[in-house]
């Protein structure tokens, strides 16, 4: 739906070619199984099915059922696949099929594969990755809508990275698999049918935040689908002069505080967007960051955030639209925040 | 025809199937056209499994229900009108349309909900028993699961607990053969789901599922040892569901020739024929009470769409109580 | 160990029986379940082993093995119980044996009692409780030692209550049996053994935040064991003429916002102390509340957090020690603040 | 006595037995001496299972431990010293201090770690099957587990993902009659916890726990079934805990009667009993071993004592790779 013209525009060496975020986490599956044989694939209806979101689509008739593999509906035990195949050699990738069902694998991951390798005094390494497609907006309601990556981001042992564009879907998962730690990759489900520019070759991108647009009054600081929804207000609000700075923190573990602080420190107003309920959420963490940091003497305004709001996600259109920030709600509160 | 089975209940299951039917294809034409949104988990072809098992509970008793729970609340006894407006995402739905079709929920007729969690509704269910037993409640909860669930941890879970406390539980497990697209015969190392009962010391039955008379004589007999204080019973009702998973469904796991061999065995039909065969109901009755059921839907299509959207303003009242 | 004066001598109505924090919580039950005989408990070796941390104690001798109901090593089904027996006429108090264990149990806790209310248009309550020893401090090593309690915080549906005091202990558990929503009720396992004045009767304690020590110039604001650390810490620091207010938050879910912000106001710097993993913990909730509310333009310096470290909890003492924050780490911290 | 079961082999089976007495009686004192801090699940009682069941594997095959772990670990050929340099929090400790009795792990040498959470290494072992299986290396892994665990959603999952792919994974459960103070015989529906195995379509065997030989046996024939590809086994070893479960024990849910009985079924003085009168071994051998046992064990400690603590700057150092 959305094409990323700003931060991609700097990748002019890079061709041309367009893909769905939903195609180019396909070919990063696909392009590192076919580099490195430790790397496959477990989760519900991955195979034939193709994933519930199409995600995983053909990669079976390419590499077969025992690296494209579907398991019983067990999330506890995929979780536990990956960790038992992670420290035996392996570089497992599991999805989880809605984000919300990792509360059945909460065990695995947080006790099991997040702290085995303190816990063991650096003797091990986990090299797995869980794929999460989470959020709201597609009427799922609140059982298959949640976004839970401040739970994870908690955790250490844990990394965790929210790609907002299909060129970082495939790039940070990428260095998801290739890295020794266990890696929780948040995709946004209104995303994957969103275009962009893809490399084709296999890179990887850094789990570091990036900035994706410059500006000088406020910064936007927001991770998946409300970096798209940020840029499109940061459009809105440059037509009336406001000139706004996006920065995409695409990893809330380990946090690049550096790029955030950095940011705020140049504009002076920030407002921390995300679609996680708001108590609790990571958008306090950054807030905390930054008032924590060099930049609190160079604050405007106060941090505001925007976030969902206190309730499960409602199935009622409407009432599900106004459960979690929208672009005109985003240009609200950063009108109102340069106005401070 | 067992004992307790009247002509009459008779004929009202045959017409319950019919409207979980004629509902669900009005949900699924509704969905078509854009006016139910979301995802949606039809029942079609499994009428009788849903409508049989809870012909052997009193209206009083609780069930538990899931993604795929059309059939189950319909027969339990929801009203038509405001299963729609539910799905519809309307003020007057069994949710005021915070829950939708996968959450649907009639409390005040027992039915505690369908569950978006594959299982999701095992642990309850044991805790329904509990509450009953620690009340001296005769009433029974039935939760009803797919072959799928029978794979989650809380399957067992629930079964072990229910089984060491004599809870007042039916387990009710609609095998339709798929998981979404794993197919049973690929994620069970056994030939049958019942089997697993033993395992808990509990009796355990594999009834076809699209046998009206035989789901209620297999959940007649475990709803009497429930309510008599003798614990669970793990059923497997062997079913199909005509449709896909969801509708992001293309089928590819199964053949279109396996769907067109379960049509022949469809549950309404068979119902339907031998109700007339039994004498219990004409031809011409039948086809009325066909019709009926029609308006019905009709009416309640335009209940829905006569009733109000829930006001945003609201959104977070319900959260706590 | 630690006594605690400041706020119990305000109470000075009642009497001056004392019991450990266990006892206390013991007494809520015990007296909750004679006057109301839906309130039931259930969890792993309750019964006759009295608990793991001996809080259940005797309660099975007199209410039986049905109302102190041992259960199977299976904390999904224990929530399970909970939720099922709630929405049919019981109050269930459920024990988790350790916070940890939890990780099993998210699933019933967070997509099914949290927000089944909700999800059916509010025409279900789902009064339960669970109770959850948390916390690091001995030696139990890292899957017996987390805290966790920002991941409830974070779920709408819930409530999240932390007691620090004996007598909170008490009031609260009683008020969360009272509640007709999920309560979730953390207790720290060092502070089982803390004694302080317990009134006899039945009473309840609001959800609510409360100064435990007044002081003016900077507030710690804290949970759980944190306040009894804060409150040695202000002890320390009022020898050095520094005079330091205290806040026990009490419960984070709701949030008690103008408890926190009046103080920070009052005080202009603020310390958020928790034991909790400072990356995504609650703290980062508090500071972003302090920062967006009215107190901003009262700060005379940012906001700060100390809490603890990024890491599982280690098995060795020393270490584990320096993981969390201990007095004269919160001393160091306050005594800093108060010279920016 | 079994063919493979060498003269050698036994005596260094009753050797390791001594030694996982010794070593555990060792850490009790510390732990009462304050030197172990923490908490301590003694397997004192259950010594025949431990290592009849990793006397069955090769050196490079795997295990998965629980927390109570010792007689695992040093089954499978741990260091002394260094493991008691962890129950110490000793940089030289297998865990670097970091891990302590519970989870203490011998990745070099095939433990992929004790577990704190009941059940937890259940689905790491299913993962560990899997990669074998996906890597074509003929290794093995064994997941012991309490009875406890057997009620735990994890074990469901787990049994039924080994069983459908026939992974060399092999379930070895040690019913050591109670978990924490929950007797199996009320957690459990059925007599027997192998009973389970059916449910799996899985090969289920009871053996007495304390009969060095039965376990070594029955470990024996899934270890070469998980080896050659016909999937896994569950094992359920009949044994006790002649302590409390932790330290907090005050033993309130058995009897001292029942307690000493298990006493009179000691696995060492049995299997000692036996090897000399099967003369494998002579008893002046057999004190002579125990004497080298206890020599080892006064070593281990102070290479314990000796080590350093670890550097609290470097707390975070191991948290990522
Ligand atoms: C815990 C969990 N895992 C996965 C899903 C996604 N999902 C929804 S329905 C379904 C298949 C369920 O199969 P079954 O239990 O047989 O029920 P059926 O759909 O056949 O009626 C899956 C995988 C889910 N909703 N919950
Ligand atoms: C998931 C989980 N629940 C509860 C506990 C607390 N706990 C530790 S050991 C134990 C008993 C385990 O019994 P069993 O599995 O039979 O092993 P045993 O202690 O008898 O060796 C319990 C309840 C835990 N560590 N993990
Ligand atoms: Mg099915
Ligand atoms: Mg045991």
């Amino acid at each position: 739906m959305t094409t990323l013209a700003p931060a991609e525009a700097t990748t002019v060496a890079r061709p041309q070619r367009e893909l769905t975020y939903a195609e180019a986490i396909r070919e990063a599956l696909r392009q590192e199984m076919r580099r490195d044989p430790r790397v496959f694939l477990i989760g519900e209806d991955i195979g034939v099915y193709g994933g519930a979101f199409g995600v995983t689509g053909d990669l079976v008739h390419e590499f077969g059922k025992d690296r494209v593999r579907d398991t019983p509906i067990a999330e506890e035990v995929i979780a536990g696949l990956a960790v038992g195949a992670a420290i035996t050699g392996m570089r497992p990738v599991a999805e989880i099929q809605f984000s919300d069902f990792v509360t059945l694998a909460t065990e695995q991951i947080v006790n099991q594969a997040a702290k085995m390798r303190f816990m063991f005094g650096g003797k091990i390494a986990v090299p797995m990755v869980v794929r999460l497609p989470g959020g709201s907006g597609t009427g799922a309601a609140a059982q298959h809508s949640q976004s839970l990556e401040a739970w994870f981001a908690h955790i250490p042992g844990l990394k965790v990275v929210l790609p907002a564009t299909p060129s970082d879907a495939k790039g940070l998962l990428v260095a998801a698999i290739r890295d020794p730690n266990p890696v929780m990759v948040f995709e946004h489900k209104l995303l994957y049918r969103t275009r962009g520019v893809v490399p084709e070759e296999l890179y990887t991108e850094d789990l570091k935040a990036i900035v994706r647009r410059t500006g000088r009054d406020l910064t936007l600081v927001a991770y998946s689908v409300m970096v798209i929804r940020a840029l499109e207000a940061a459009e809105q609000l440059a037509a009336e002069g406001i000139d706004v700075e996006v920065v995409d923190v695409r990893c809330l573990r380990p946090l690049d505080e550096a790029t955030i602080v950095g940011s705020a420190r140049r504009t002076g107003r920030v407002l921390v967007v995300h679609e996680a309920v708001r108590s609790g959420g990571f958008g306090g963490e950054i807030v905390a960051r930054i008032v924590e940091s060099e930049a609190f003497d160079f604050l405007d305004a106060p941090v505001r955030r925007l976030a969902g709001r206190e309730t499960p996600i409602p199935y009622n259109r409407t009432l599900e639209r106004s459960a979690v920030p929208q672009v005109e709600d985003i240009v609200a509160a950063a009108r109102a925040l340069v106005r401070e | 025809m067992e004992p307790s089975l009247t002509p009459e209940r008779l004929r009202s299951a045959l017409q319950q199937m019919m409207r979980i039917r004629a509902f669900e294809e009005m949900a699924e034409q509704l969905y078509m056209r854009g006016l139910v949104h979301g995802t949606m988990h039809l029942s079609i072809g499994q009428e009788a499994s849903a409508v049989g098992a809870v012909l052997a509970l009193e209206p009083q008793d609780y069930i538990l229900s899931t993604h795929r729970g059309h059939g189950h609340c319909i027969a339990k006894g929801a009203d038509l009108g405001r299963m729609m407006a539910e799905f519809m995402g309307r003020e007057t739905g069994y949710c005021r349309g915070r829950g939708g079709s996968m959450h649907i929920a009639d409390v005040d007729g027992g039915n505690l909900g369908a569950n978006g969690i594959v299982a999701g509704g095992l642990p309850i269910a044991v805790g329904v028993g509990l509450s009953m037993q620690l009340q001296s409640l005769p009433r029974v909860c039935l939760t009803f699961f797919g072959d799928g669930a029978a794979n989650e941890g809380a399957f067992h879970e629930a079964l072990n607990v229910a089984a060491i406390w004599r809870l007042p539980v039916v387990f009710f497990c609609e095998n339709n053969n798929y998981a979404m697209s794993m197919a049973v015969r690929d994620a069970f190392p056994t030939e049958l789901i019942s089997q697993r009962a033993a395992a808990y010391n509990l009796p355990g039955v594999t009834v076809d599922g699209n046998d009206l008379h035989a789901v209620y004589a297999a959940a007649a007999e475990a709803v009497a040892r429930a309510r008599s204080g003798h614990g669970p019973t793990l059923i497997e009702a062997r079913t199909y569901r005509w449709r896909g998973h969801s509708k992001s469904d293309r089928n590819l796991y199964r053949t279109q020739q396996e769907i067109a061999e379960w049509k022949e065995r469809d549950p309404i039909t068979r119902l339907r024929a031998r109700l007339i065969a039994d004498g219990v109901l004409g031809a011409a009755e039948a086809d009325a009470m066909l019709a009926a059921v029609h308006e019905e839907i009709a009416a309640a299509v335009a209940f829905a769409e006569a009733s109000p959207e829930p006001d945003p303003a609201a959104l977070e009242d319900e959260v706590y109580a």
